[in-house]
């Protein structure tokens, strides 16, 4: 009943703004309590239990929750993510009602998806999320006219790799017992396609290249909030379902693209590294690095399925390729919402995020120059920084297996070529900090104030659990077992 | 139906059909339809469906075509206006229709549906026999199914008020909407302040 | 006495100084990271000599992998922690003085002791991961203390200079470090022994390797040292001339004795050797042309750590490592000492405005002449018994590479005395240094303790980091090395005086050659043309051909066509005459009745 | 004496749906329209109360077509009464119901 819990509260709590209740205070309040219950949940996976009913005979289709390891470890990103988002960002006069029901909703959408064990309420509650995403970046997004343009390209663009996984779902569905997750396993045929449409249905929702265009104006057009939710957590979801599903469904399919796989999240990495490298906008090159990371979480995919895409070992453990993916994942989401959310105090006390307008931020405001010190340092993968603890897994995980008497394979190369990306993301990363808070003090930073208290607790939320989590990883490694 | 009489009443129907088309005058074509309609309850009879070809006059002849006269002369259309009607409008009307016609004769040439079985006394009376057991020794059904007539109106309405009572309701509700959306989109409409 | 209090300490002196000493308390957080430095140079003390492995705490473990942090305790360590405490005390002391009205004074302690915390790190720890992660920690606080003055556009552009160039050795330090734990089976420096003729293992030993030609600034990332220089000078002292840069050396030598010293390929070994001469005599070279006193130094320093990776790759670690100690102690003497000249000169670097400090600053000036006699391997000081060992190591193997530390030597001399007659004899050739006055006494007793240091440490055996027993040879025998050695050292010196005394600007300064030693063989501009090409071009056509091909020609294409077809049909079907569409419906229906009955 | 088959039957429906659809095609009266819309739902019924006579159910014509013809007949005359209101509607505001008028869907 716990996890029925996780999802009423937001959903009650949106439709109780639209009602008319306090906007702020409801969210916050909705957000910390469910950052509470979710973290119970997940420490005592058995006091949160099971749910599920029956809603469609044939296919047999249920609505039930569950948590695992790794789920518990996404819902534990979710609730933190959204309580940081809650509390970012400046909402405009008279709009609170659709900003808040919309951050309570995405979160209900993702909580959703996470804790869903059936197929088919895993893929609708993500949708779910998806349209309050658009009308948040249609109505309140940044940059004029453009941003409607943007609301509808990322709208289509994610409803085409929806749609593509809605393939690959009902075509890998169909050969199975039902849509529960517990009757996953290898079905017999059609792997090849079935493993085709979900990297490309996954890979879409999650901007594997070459589809990830849609990700970059849509986080620097989104409102702070919005962008901290959808990169942070609802982007995940593509990664945790290759993982979860893709491999268990397809597991010889995934080995046949797995050629495949690997270029494209090399590209991910040195392309769109390049692409970043030329951003002169500090949302747009956070947006394109997100984009970027997002191939480290692939090439633990890719090494958990090279590793013979079982990602469960024998003790019910996860194993190491598929605890780097996890683990990155938490941390990428974490980092990524800390930067949104501090670009968009940026803008917010300096009027613009184009760097070459912005210089010496740390003398007029260093607590904000300490914190996306720390975020662009957790990016770079620096250690300490949960970052770190997941690149240094997938990385390792990349060479497991791999002894001195065989031939270096795609694997170890993809790996070995992936490593370049961690000076890329030095470059984007050092240069955008040099350009926005050292050197001399430009004209648009002169009068800025520091950071309030109230606009420091999201960003020391978020920046507490890098820290903790890249000190001791064990903490969420051990909620894995 | 006896076949003289099956194509005398199939022409009435198909003749009122082609003056609906072919009229200039809506109120003349209003008329062939009704002519239209007397031919089709009639052999709407000739398939023993007698309270369904009643209903057709009464419905369609008594109160459709009325009100469709009436809002002729309300509008006060006349003749259509001077504007001939293309040539490629009139072939598309004309090619459209009988390709469907001839894919009808097409799939009519390779099946065979065979005649109809003819209503008796006797069939009639072995029906009865067959009547689900729900229906009472006395009533009215079993009594004229016992003289050999086909108790029509009584089947029908026994049907409707069972099997077919929900749709029943529903269609009232249908017709209740209908009244008021007729109501208000007579009413004028007014500008707001 | 647990040994991770060497390492709890000055994290949280870093983390009490960051958090609840601003600058109002900067004094406080001035005297608690020189306290805590003290108290960790005691603990060194206490555990030289002690020889054990222990586990702190499990970092990660997943299923039967794991990484612990733990600490290695052996001579190597022991030895180097001295050197990372000692030096890092005599800074902290010194920077009392130095940085005492620096308006970020207690950030810059702060960051002090966040390098002594990663620094320790390195040398305690006990795998391979962990001596990473510290690694990226000291290149951290490396950048922050580089980036000190951040608002002077150089040096936050050196502290990132030094970041990437870091970076870009890491590369090949992770790759080789997967490559070792996949061949040996391990990160941990206990296990990792290997036998010879491994597959593989010439290029993880090259791979390990590219992480100390960037912490240790070898050719050809050896870019950034220099403009290091940017920092506050104690920091130049305490992390780019003794202890960091030197981490690469003392990485390669823990590495080495870990897989066995006997299983290096000779291949990758001479490889290493080379790059390390060849470094020594380019920046060496260099140096003779440089006017900023730090920049002489550095460049000076980027010689030395090529003396000690030729050695490295000489297969003779322990010589490195000797050099490596002794090495600490006089460099981080002479930085400290052109900091007290800067200091009095009133932030003025170039020696061509310096001139007669001996006499304005005797202590200053006669520590530094005691530096630069053991920098030039005068024969009984320091420098000279280590320089000796890498020339006998080279000897026995190369006599190319003995060949080039000798000119090396002999640039030394030249350059360390070019520095010496300009800078602290002849006439003062500006009024600052008409003026300097002696420093104080809190930045005097650190340059004469580091001045007795670098005289005496040959004689401390028990302090060198070193493995296997290793005795540092001392004593002078003629033969050839010390004849080559000290006929160097007079050749120097004989250049120098013949050069520069006395004189009031360089009378090399219009050659050619020199001209290209004073641009450093135009690798700024060499490096700044490639990035120029490889990254700001290839990103900037990358870019184009995201956004135009893959978002405009395909995504906007598709658009496009969608968009396109979609009005075709708006305006040819959507006529909005009923006749069309009633006709089109038919149409439509004769074509399903077609499809489905007479297909 | 011979009776129609039902092949007659559906033959005549065709022709009169045919019919009904050829006037919705040609004529611009778009209460013309609506008359040959009622003449394609008329022609359907005649099928559906052909095919209630040819299949028997226990010796009695299937009353289910003719239950769809009732309804058929109610829902059209709704049909009628809204739709003529909503063309009293449109003269009002057009003072036309010429349809080659009413083309305001045009894309």
């Amino acid at each position: 009943m716990l996890l029925a819990l996780l999802l009423i509260i937001p959903l009650a709590a949106s439709i109780a703004i639209l009602a008319g209740a306090p906007a702020r205070l409801t969210t916050l309040g909705a957000a910390a309590l469910n950052l509470i219950l979710g973290l119970f949940a997940a420490c005592c996976p058995d006091c949160a239990g099971t749910i599920s009913w029956l809603v469609l005979e044939s296919p047999a289709i249920h609505f039930s929750l569950g948590l695992d390891g790794m789920s518990a470890v996404m819902l534990v990103l979710s609730v933190i993510v959204t309580l940081a988002a809650a509390l970012s960002g400046s909402c405009p006069e008279g709009r609170e009602k659709l900003w808040y029901s919309s951050i309570l909703l995405i979160a209900a959408g993702a909580i959703g998806a996470f804790i869903s064990t059936d197929l088919f309420f895993f893929y609708a509650f993500h949708e779910l999320a998806l349209i309050p995403t658009f009308l948040m970046i249609g109505i309140l997004g940044r940059g004029g006219n453009e941003r409607k343009a943007v609301a509808w390209k990322t709208t289509v663009y994610l409803a085409f790799g929806s749609i593509v996984l809605l393939a690959g779902i009902i075509l890998a569905g169909t050969q199975l017992e039902s849509f529960s997750f517990e009757h996953l396993a290898a079905v017999e045929n059609h792997q090849n396609a079935i493993a085709l449409l979900l990297i490309i249905g996954f890979g879409t929702l999650v901007s594997l290249f070459p589809f990830h265009s849609w990700a970059a104006p849509a986080y620097a057009s989104a409102p702070a909030p919005i962008a901290m939710l959808h990169a942070g957590v609802l982007k995940k979801f593509g990664l945790y379902g290759l993982l979860r599903v893709g491999l268990a469904v397809a597991p010889e399919g995934m080995q046949h693209w797995l050629n495949l796989l690997l270029v494209l999240l090399l590209c991910n990495i040195i392309w769109v590294g390049f692409v970043t490298i030329n951003q002169k906008n500090l949302a747009s090159m956070l947006g394109n690095s997100s984009v970027m990371h997002m191939g480290y979480i692939f090439l633990a995919i890719a090494a958990a399925i090279a590793s013979g895409g079982n990602i469960f070992t024998a003790d019910g453990g996860l194993t190491l390729a598929a605890s780097a993916a996890v683990l990155l994942m938490f941390a990428h989401g974490i980092s990524i919402a800390l930067s949104f959310s501090l670009a968009d105090r940026i803008e917010a006390k300096t009027g613009t995020l184009e760097m070459n307008k912005l210089g010496g931020l740390a003398k007029t405001a260093p607590k904000l120059c300490f914190l996306f010190g720390l975020v662009a340092m957790a990016s770079i993968g620096l250690p300490g920084l949960a970052n770190f603890a997941g690149e240094i897994m997938v990385f390792l995980s990349g060479f497991e297996g791999w002894t001195s008497d065989q031939e270096l394979g795609p694997v170890q190369i993809a790996t070995i070529i992936a490593i370049w990306g961690v000076v890329m993301s030095a470059v984007y990363m050092l240069r955008a900090f040099r350009n926005t808070f050292q050197g001399p003090l430009e004209a648009k930073c002169e009068n800025v104030t520091d950071l309030s208290l109230l606009e420091k607790a999201p960003a020391i939320l978020l920046s507490l659990v890098l820290l903790a989590v890249g000190l001791y990883p064990n903490v969420l490694l051990n909620l894995l077992k | 139906m006896p076949t003289p009489l099956f194509y005398l009443f199939a022409v009435i129907m198909l003749a009122g059909g082609i003056g609906i088309v072919a009229m200039r005058n809506p109120v003349a074509s209003a008329f062939s339809m009704i002519v239209s309609f007397i031919g089709l309850a009639a052999l709407f009879v000739g398939l023993n469906a007698y309270f369904v070809g009643i209903l057709q006059i009464l419905v369609y002849t008594g109160a459709v075509m009325v009100l469709f006269l009436f809002i002729i002369m309300l509008l006060d259309l006349k003749k259509e206006e001077d504007r001939e009607t293309k040539t490629p409008t009139l072939l598309a009307g004309i090619i459209i229709p009988l390709l469907l016609v001839l894919q009808l004769v097409a799939v009519f040439q390779t099946s065979d549906l065979g005649d109809f079985k003819p209503i008796t006394k006797d069939s009639l009376i072995a029906a009865e026999a067959q009547l689900p057991n729900d229906i009472p020794a006395d009533s009215q059904i079993r009594k004229e199914l016992k003289q050999g007539s086909l108790p029509d109106v009584n089947l029908i309405g026994q049907k409707l008020f069972t099997e077919y009572n929900f749709p029943l309701q529903v269609i009232g509700i249908l017709l209740l909407v209908a009244t008021v959306g007729c109501v208000s989109l007579s009413k004028k409409l007014i500008p707001k302040a | 006495m647990h040994p991770s209090l060497l390492l709890i300490l000055p994290l949280v002196s870093a983390v009490v100084i960051h958090f609840f000493l601003q600058q109002k308390r900067a004094s406080i957080a001035a005297l608690v990271g020189t306290l805590v430095t003290a108290a960790t140079l005691g603990l060194s003390l206490m555990l030289l000599g002690s020889e054990n492995s222990t586990t702190l705490f499990n970092w990660i473990q997943v299923g039967d992998f794991k990484i612990d942090i733990g600490l290695k305790l052996d001579q190597l360590s022991t030895g180097m922690m001295i050197v990372v405490s000692g030096i890092g005390l005599l800074v902290h002391v010194f920077s009392l003085g130095y940085m005492k009205d620096d308006e970020a004074k207690a950030r810059y302690f702060g960051n002090l002791s966040l390098f002594m915390f990663s620094m320790t790190g390195i040398v305690l720890a006990s795998n391979f991961i962990m001596m990473f992660i510290f690694w990226e920690l000291v290149g951290l606080s490396s950048y922050l203390l580089i980036g000190h003055w951040y608002q002077k556009d150089s040096a936050a552009d050196a502290a990132k200079k030094a970041f990437l160039s870091n970076r870009v050795g890491d590369f090949g330090f992770l790759i080789g470090i997967l490559m070792i734990w996949g061949i040996s089976g391990s990160v941990v420096f206990d296990e990792m022994s290997l036998t010879a003729g491994t597959p593989f293992l010439a290029a993880a030993v090259l791979l390990v390797f590219c992480g100390a030609i960037g912490k240790s600034a070898q050719l050809p990332l050896h870019v950034w040292l220099p403009d290091a220089m940017e920092g506050p000078t104690p920091v130049s002292a305490l992390i780019h001339a003794a202890t960091m840069v030197a981490a690469g050396v003392y990485m390669m030598a823990r590495f080495f004795y870990s897989v066995g010293i006997d299983v290096i390929p000779e291949c990758s070994a001479m490889t290493i050797a080379w790059i390390g001469g060849i470094t020594s005599l380019f920046a060496a070279l260099m140096a003779t042309q440089q006017d900023d006193i730090k920049k002489i130094l550095a460049y000076s320093t980027l010689s030395q750590l090529g003396y000690m990776v030729m050695a490295v790759g000489l297969v003779d670690p322990n010589a490195g490592m000797f050099h490596l100690y002794t090495h600490a102690w006089f460099k981080a003497l002479l930085f400290l000492g052109s900091g007290a000249v800067i200091y009095a000169c009133h932030h003025e670097q170039n020696i061509w405005k310096m001139g007669g400090l001996l006499k304005k600053m005797p202590v200053t000036g006669w520590t530094f002449i005691i530096g630069t006699l053991c920098l030039t391997a005068v024969p009984g000081t320091s420098g000279f018994f280590s320089k000796e060992g890498i020339l006998h190591a080279a000897h026995d193997k190369s006599h190319f590479l003995f060949g080039i530390a000798v000119v090396v030597a002999a640039l030394t001399t030249f350059y360390m005395f070019r520095l010496i007659f300009i800078a602290f004899l002849g006439k003062a050739k500006n009024k600052h240094a008409e003026h300097a006055k002696e420093v104080p006494l809190i930045m005097g007793v650190p340059l004469i303790l580091l001045a007795v240091m670098a005289l005496f440490s040959p004689f401390l055996g028990s302090l060198i980091p070193a493995v296997d027993g290793f005795h540092p040879h001392i004593g002078i025998e003629m033969n050839l090395v010390t004849g080559c050695s000290i006929g160097a050292f007079i050749l120097g010196l004989a250049g120098a005086i013949v050069l520069y005394k006395e004189k009031e600007s360089d009378p090399l300064a219009g050659n050619a050659v020199m001209k290209v030693f004073r641009n450093k063989f135009y690798f700024d501009e060499f490096y700044a043309k490639l990035i120029k090409v490889f990254q700001d071009l290839v990103a900037a056509v990358v870019h184009f051909l995201d956004e135009f091909v893959i978002n405009g020609l395909v995504v906007g294409g598709l658009t496009r066509l969608a968009q396109g077809t979609g009005n075709i049909f708006r305006a040819k079907m959507q006529t909005g005459s009923l006749q069309n569409y009633a006709f089109l419906f038919g149409a439509g229906i004769i074509l399903v009745i077609y499809l489905t009955v007479f297909l | 004496m011979p009776t129609a088959s039902l092949t007659e039957y559906l033959f005549i429906s065709g022709i009169l749906f045919s019919i009904g659809l050829a006037g919705v095609i040609i004529r611009r009266n778009i209460i013309v329209i609506f008359m040959c819309l009622e003449l394609m739902l008329a022609a359907a019924s005649l099928t559906l109360v052909a095919f209630s006579r040819a299949n028997e159910v226990k010796g009695l014509p299937d009353y289910d077509g003719q239950m769809f013809v009732f309804f058929v007949i109610t829902v059209a005359a709704a049909e009628v009464a809204v739709g003529l209101a909503i063309i009293v509607a449109l003269y009002r505001a057009r003072q036309t119901v010429n349809t080659k008028d009413l083309t305001s869907l045009q894309g």
